[in-house]
């Protein structure tokens, strides 16, 4: 049964189709990589399905629910939790703070107004902050963190609204081999209950963790299977050398 | 690594500290007895102090200015004495709004330790300050402000007034245009606020008791209107005879111009409450205003003696002809003079109880007038715009009789 | 009163400001209230006067900074709500009774109600456009209060406001007002940092940073900023009360464009978001337009219009009050 | 009925006049410039000054646009560095200048209330649908028409207003395409004070001159702004004309309301369509 469907899904800005009826199943624990080349229309199609933006058509399930038309709010209540491709944290807090701001919103208690310690999220915070690498850096202000940093922060951001559906908007651009290699290992080490739809261009990564591929070309979904089927298909690799150079997509 | 922020708010303390030591520096205790300080020396001699508070900023400064300038006339005339009282005063600034207005007569009765507040233009200030006064026992007499409260529904001993009431001023108009042919239609408009609501009440009510008929009403917004075509439409569309309305300041000035562009001057006779061509708005109006004819207490043209040596001695000083502003602040110090003369102390009490006593004031610029319930009962002229050897003035047409406040 | 407010910890790891900060913190907050108590002994009725009138102004400058400072909405209109607690206090206190608690509850109540009432059209925006939105709300705001002469007395106000009644004796003279004024300050004061320092405040300031990532972790933020407007309407209602219970005359001046932006350079001075620079920066407003202004014959304005510019220009973190402050490695 | 419909025209022109530059600078830089009233307030008092002849108008209208650029021209420079941070910061630097400018205007010029004469020729009045209308007025209306159509076409067909467009859309793009958007801006910046003191001038002879004549017209501009959508000239043009109609005509027919006409009518629109009748969703939850 898949925990996340979409059926139908387009948005078009003026003329361009970004998205034009894409169709789309992610089973349960998943880990699902969308891919193509530029302008192929992912980012799009995450934002719709994160309800950052609006469809013009289509619906989107999340457990067998329509979400179509709930806010980006609701969506993550519902269990839908996301990571922005550049990211955007709050200025004015240290990395403990921020997770915090999200774990107490997912910690089932009520947000109080009166000033009073919370243990419980407290620990969360901590526990995922560590789960990412950034232990020891708990009390540091976002603004001094480095980009990879940045990008690890989110991760455990998204983790804090304890998700069954965790979407990642290009996770790995701009870090290092060696924080990217860390995430490859966090993403894969999540519990197998948490399904994971990701948006990358980096096809090592995607090859490495993605048990099922879907291939966006010019707004369609130009195949959807498993890792194998995609590297062996000459339609996928006539879109990318199109787009691309060769030799990427023949990695060994 | 010493955070800006840090160094900021050391600046932005210091910076307050040293702006708040100036204020906050004369000692005394506010916590001993109640209200304001206790009244200053008593009895005959000595001296009197007065705070004068007028408008030194904002819409009413030229008023303000007038005032001051009645004041310091009447001073100088009578030797600076009121009765065998050296007169002192401490002028603070009324500005234009309550919130200026209200600390000024706190400062002067608080801090200044005055025995007498005189001047005050804007009503809501006048009605503000009314506890302040019955607190501290003392007395303030009001040089403008016309709402009728002032001296009807919320009179206090406190507060004696020389000036006029708003209803006292338009009712002399609505008896005489009932009596002169307008019975069967005036159209009557005034600024949307309390003083606009009581000029045309005043109005109304003489005019209809003559048998007059109101065709039309309106109430354009105070202080936001500035085009009135919609309005002289309505009038012309009402089958007006002639329109009454009141306005001051910018209004009156954009009100007369736009009447007479519209071609209404021509055909619908405009008359008003004095203010409407009254001093600093006369010259800007220019020959749009000929012909205007308003009702008023007061006009620089007004042939009795003192009125003659009022205006001489004024334009003398000050290069230019007074405005009721200045009368009624000259007339101020005029009844304070007769009160001391006669007054046991300079508590309230003593000063309100003299004042009851004083009579006729027959010297006044404006003619003989007497209290009526602590505002004067007083002649009321009909004026017409003309211009007088290239200057425009409200001259006297017509002695409309006396006629007290209104009630 | 000046507790330096240093956001706890949402539940995270020990507040971060060190044991001694805080400590300090507590002393310097327990020096100031000791003076501001013995001011009136010290200090002639109309310097009194002049201090409440400031400690008046500071709430509602508080109240504004829950607002600009720690929820990154700038409001132009927020002195209708603190008109309109004025105008139900004076009305409640003339009608029905003056006696303590009711006016300040009146006032509250009805600051809040007037934020209810407004705040629901301003939720969907914010920066610049929620500014002009408030702006024009403050501006119907005022015309009402202008023209309903039954209720608010029109232009000449509500006068003839009875003073406050302490268990039954009327607070006569400077010095006691001054100190019913004092207290009910400090505890709206309290309450202002209690919610900024709480969970709820958190949020706020999540609100503040980055409204969209807040809605991506689940908060409805529309839902937020209406209940911080509310709340923020009903601490300026109870400023309002206080203005009553102070000059006990209010006009649609007390609710004004000028009124709400002196308040907003209060903030702005003192650092937006940090709740006692905003006492602070009140206290130089009032200052300057009240005690200095009749000196500069009236042209006070002048003076806090470059002191306006220039503290736009030296905040080192913008007005959003985007206060980076902790000095890690 | 009909002269308040010509009138609403007349006072609609100049409202756009006024509104206009509001609102580009607004659109076009986010930077919402809370001086432009006492800009408008430094027109009148120029046209104050010199009214009487046509040279003394002319000479207004010529130092009008003097100090529009400076004026532009300097707001633009005050609120370069501040351009990192957020767009509440020049507002709120524009409300302090606001400021400083009305209290120097007073000094200047005295709080007494100055009226100001239309040049010779302008100054009577005409018979139109039988009832006499001041001509000045509809001299308004043809000179609101041609500014319109000329900063209609500036914006719509000139490479400069191609840029003031492209800006408006999508800053940072432009910079890339290496045109340095702070001259675009000051352009931009000097055109919208221009307009205003422009509009000062020309509404000197309707509404005077005046100490707080600033505040009613940033009021006024504001919510042709909010009702015309922001950033788009057409929604200036359009939200000008339909204010000049609903302020004159709704006075007109109801008389003792007109203190709440016009706050209605912008109630109405924020309820209906927050963004305005034409403006994108710049300011409300939109995507920025």
């Amino acid at each position: 049964m898949s925990v996340l469907k979409c059926v139908g899904l387009s948005r078009s800005f003026g003329a361009l189709a970004a998205v034009s009826e894409v169709d789309l199943a992610v089973g349960a624990g998943a880990r699902h990589a969308l891919i193509g080349p530029n302008g192929a229309g992912k980012s799009t199609l995450f934002k719709l399905v994160t309800g950052t933006m609006k469809a013009h058509a289509g619906s989107v399930e999340l457990a067998g629910r329509d979400v179509t038309g709930l806010s980006e709010a609701k969506r993550c209540r519902l269990g839908m939790s996301q990571t922005l491709q550049h990211a955007s944290l709050f200025a004015s807090m240290t990395a403990a703070e921020t997770v915090a701001l999200a774990a107490q919103r997912h910690g089932g208690g009520r947000i109080s107004l009166v000033p009073r310690k919370q243990p419980a999220v407290a620990e969360r915070a901590a526990e995922l902050l560590a789960d990412v690498g950034l232990d020891g850096r708990e009390h540091v202000a976002v603004a001094s963190l480095s980009h990879g940093e940045r990008k690890q922060l989110e991760v455990a951001l998204a983790l804090a609204c304890r998700p069954t559906v965790l979407l990642l908007d290009e996770p790995a651009a701009g870090m290092s081999p060696a924080e990217r290699a860390r995430l490859v290992e966090l993403l894969a080490g999540l519990p197998a209950e948490i399904t994971v739809l990701f948006v990358e261009h980096d096809l090592d990564l995607v090859f490495a963790l993605a048990d099922s591929v879907t291939v966006l070309h010019l707004g369609k979904v130009l195949l959807s299977g498993t890792p194998a089927e995609v590297r062996a298909s000459d339609a996928v690799r006539e879109a990318y050398l199109g787009a691309g150079r060769r030799e990427e997509l023949f990695l060994a | 690594m010493e955070h800006p922020s840090i160094s900021r708010r050391r600046l932005l303390a210091l910076f307050g500290a040293a702006a708040s030591v100036p204020v906050l520096a004369a000692c005394g205790s506010s916590v001993g007895g109640g209200g304001g300080g206790a009244p200053a020396g008593g009895g005959g001699g000595g001296a009197v102090k007065v705070g004068l508070v007028v408008p030194q900023s904002g819409v009413y400064a030229a008023l303000g200015t007038d005032m001051q300038r009645g004041w310091e006339l009447w001073l100088g005339q009578n030797g600076g004495k009121f009765g065998n009282y050296t007169v002192e005063t401490v002028v603070a600034d009324e500005g234009e709004t309550p919130n200026t207005g209200q600390p000024a007569v706190q400062k002067v009765l608080q801090s200044d330790n005055v025995d007498v507040v005189v001047g005050l233009v804007n009503s809501a200030t006048a009605l503000g300050v009314a506890n302040l006064l019955t607190e501290s026992k003392k007395l303030l007499v009001v040089t403008n402000a016309g709402a009728g409260d002032v001296t009807g529904a919320k009179r206090t001993p406190y507060i004696w007034r020389t000036s006029f009431t708003n209803a006292q001023v338009s009712a002399a108009m609505g008896t005489h245009l009932a009596q002169s042919g307008f019975k069967d239609g005036v159209f009557a408009l005034a600024p949307d606020y309390a003083a606009g609501t009581e000029v045309i009440a005043g109005f109304t009510k003489t005019f209809e008791a003559g048998g007059g008929k109101v065709v039309g009403t309106a109430k354009p917004a105070f202080g936001k209107t500035s085009d009135y075509q919609p309005f002289l439409t309505q009038i012309q569309q009402s089958g007006a005879k002639a329109t009454f309305c009141f306005f001051s300041g910018s209004e009156a000035i954009t009100f007369v111009r736009q009447y007479a562009q519209f071609g209404l001057a021509s055909t619908i006779p405009l008359y008003g409450s004095g203010f409407l061509t009254e001093g600093n708005v006369l010259p800007q109006q220019g020959d749009a205003a000929l012909g205007v004819q308003t009702t008023l207490h007061y006009s620089d043209q007004l042939d009795n003696p003192a009125n003659k040596a009022f205006v001489e001695s004024y334009t003398a000083k000050y290069g230019e002809s007074p405005s009721c502003f200045s009368a009624q602040t000259y007339d101020a110090a005029n009844v304070l003079n007769r009160a001391l003369r006669t007054a046991t102390a300079l508590d309230g009490d003593s000063i309100a109880g003299a004042l009851g006593g004083i009579g006729t004031v027959e010297d006044s610029p404006r003619g003989p007038w007497t209290f009526d319930g602590q505002t004067p009962k007083q002649n009321l002229y009909l004026r017409k715009v003309e211009k007088v050897n290239g200057t425009l003035v409200n001259a006297v047409v017509q002695d409309l009789g006396q006629q007290s406040q209104p009630l | 009163m000046t507790a330096i407010e240093a956001p706890t910890v949402p539940g995270g790891a020990p507040a971060s400001a060190p044991r001694v900060t805080r400590a300090r913190t507590g002393i310097i907050a327990v020096a100031v209230l000791v003076v501001l108590a013995a001011a009136p002994f010290m200090l002639a009725p109309f310097a009194t006067t002049t201090l409440t009138r400031v400690l008046v102004f500071a709430l509602f400058a508080v109240s504004l900074d829950l607002l600009v400072g720690v929820t990154g909405l700038p409001s132009l209109g927020h002195a209708a709500y603190l008109g309109a607690g004025a105008y139900a206090a004076g009305w409640v206190s003339i009608n029905v009774t003056a006696e303590a608690p009711v006016p300040l509850l009146v006032g509250a109540g009805f600051g809040a109600l007037a934020a209810a009432l407004t705040g629901w059209v301003t939720v969907r925006s914010h920066g610049v456009f929620f500014l002009m939105l408030t702006l024009a709300i403050g501006e119907t705001l005022q015309q009402l209060a202008d023209t309903w002469e039954t209720v608010t007395g029109g232009a000449n106000g509500l006068t003839g406001i009875p003073a406050v009644r302490l268990a039954g004796t009327p607070l006569a003279n400077a010095g006691f007002t001054y100190w019913y004024v004092l207290a009910v300050g400090v505890i709206g004061f309290a309450l202002v940092v209690m919610v900024a320092r709480s969970p709820f405040g958190a949020a706020l300031r999540g609100i503040r940073d980055n409204e969209p990532r807040m809605r991506a972790l689940g908060y409805s933020t529309a839902r937020y900023k209406y209940a911080v407007i509310v709340m923020a309407g009903a601490v300026a209602g109870l400023a309002g009360a206080l203005l009553v219970a102070q000059q006990r005359l209010v006009t649609p001046a007390d609710m004004g464009f000028a009124t709400a932006s002196f308040a907003l350079l209060a903030v702005i001075i003192g650092g937006a978001g940090s709740l006692w620079g905003a006492c602070l920066g009140a206290a130089l407003v009032i200052i300057i337009r009240d005690a200095l202004g009749p000196s500069l014959d009236g042209h006070g304005t002048l003076v806090l219009g470059i002191v306006f510019v220039l503290v736009v220009y030296l905040l080192p973190r913008g007005a959003a009050g985007l206060r980076i402050y902790r000095r890690r490695r | 009925m009909l002269v308040s419909v010509l009138n609403g025209f007349s006072v609609g022109f100049l409202l756009f006049v006024l509104a206009v530059g509001l609102s580009i600078v607004f659109g076009m830089m986010d930077v919402l410039n809370l001086a432009h009233g006492a800009l408008f307030l430094c027109g009148a008092y120029l046209g104050a000054t010199f009214a009487g002849g046509w040279g003394g108008f002319l000479g207004a209208l010529g130092l009008a646009a003097v100090f529009g650029l400076v004026g532009g021209g300097l707001l633009s420079l005050m609120t370069e560095p501040l351009r990192k941070r957020s767009h509440l910061d020049q507002a709120l630097l524009t409300l302090g200048v606001a400021l400083v400018a009305a209290e120097v205007l007073a000094i200047v010029f005295g709080d007494d209330p100055l009226s100001v004469a239309a040049p010779p020729g302008l100054n009577d009045s005409v018979q139109v649908f039988g009832v006499s209308y001041p001509t000045y007025r509809l001299v308004i209306i043809g000179v609101g028409a041609v500014l319109a159509l000329a900063v209609y076409l500036v914006v719509e067909r000139t490479r400069l207003g191609a840029l003031v467009r492209a800006t408006v859309a999508d800053r940072e793009m432009v910079s890339v395409l290496g045109v340095d958007n702070r001259l675009v801006k000051a352009a931009v910046f000097a055109i919208g004070s221009v307009l205003a003191t422009t509009a000062g001038v020309l509404g000197g002879p309707i509404y005077g001159a005046r100490p707080g004549l600033d505040a009613t017209v940033l009021i006024l501009a504001l919510v042709v702004v909010v009702i015309g959508g922001l950033g788009s000239v057409r929604g200036a043009l359009i939200g000008a004309l339909i204010i000049g109609q609903v302020d004159i005509v709704g006075k007109y027919l109801l008389p003792d309301l007109s203190s709440f006409i016009l706050f209605a009518a912008l109630a109405l629109v924020l309820v209906l369509r927050p963004q305005g009748l034409f403006g994108g969703p710049v300011g409300t939850a939109g995507a920025r």
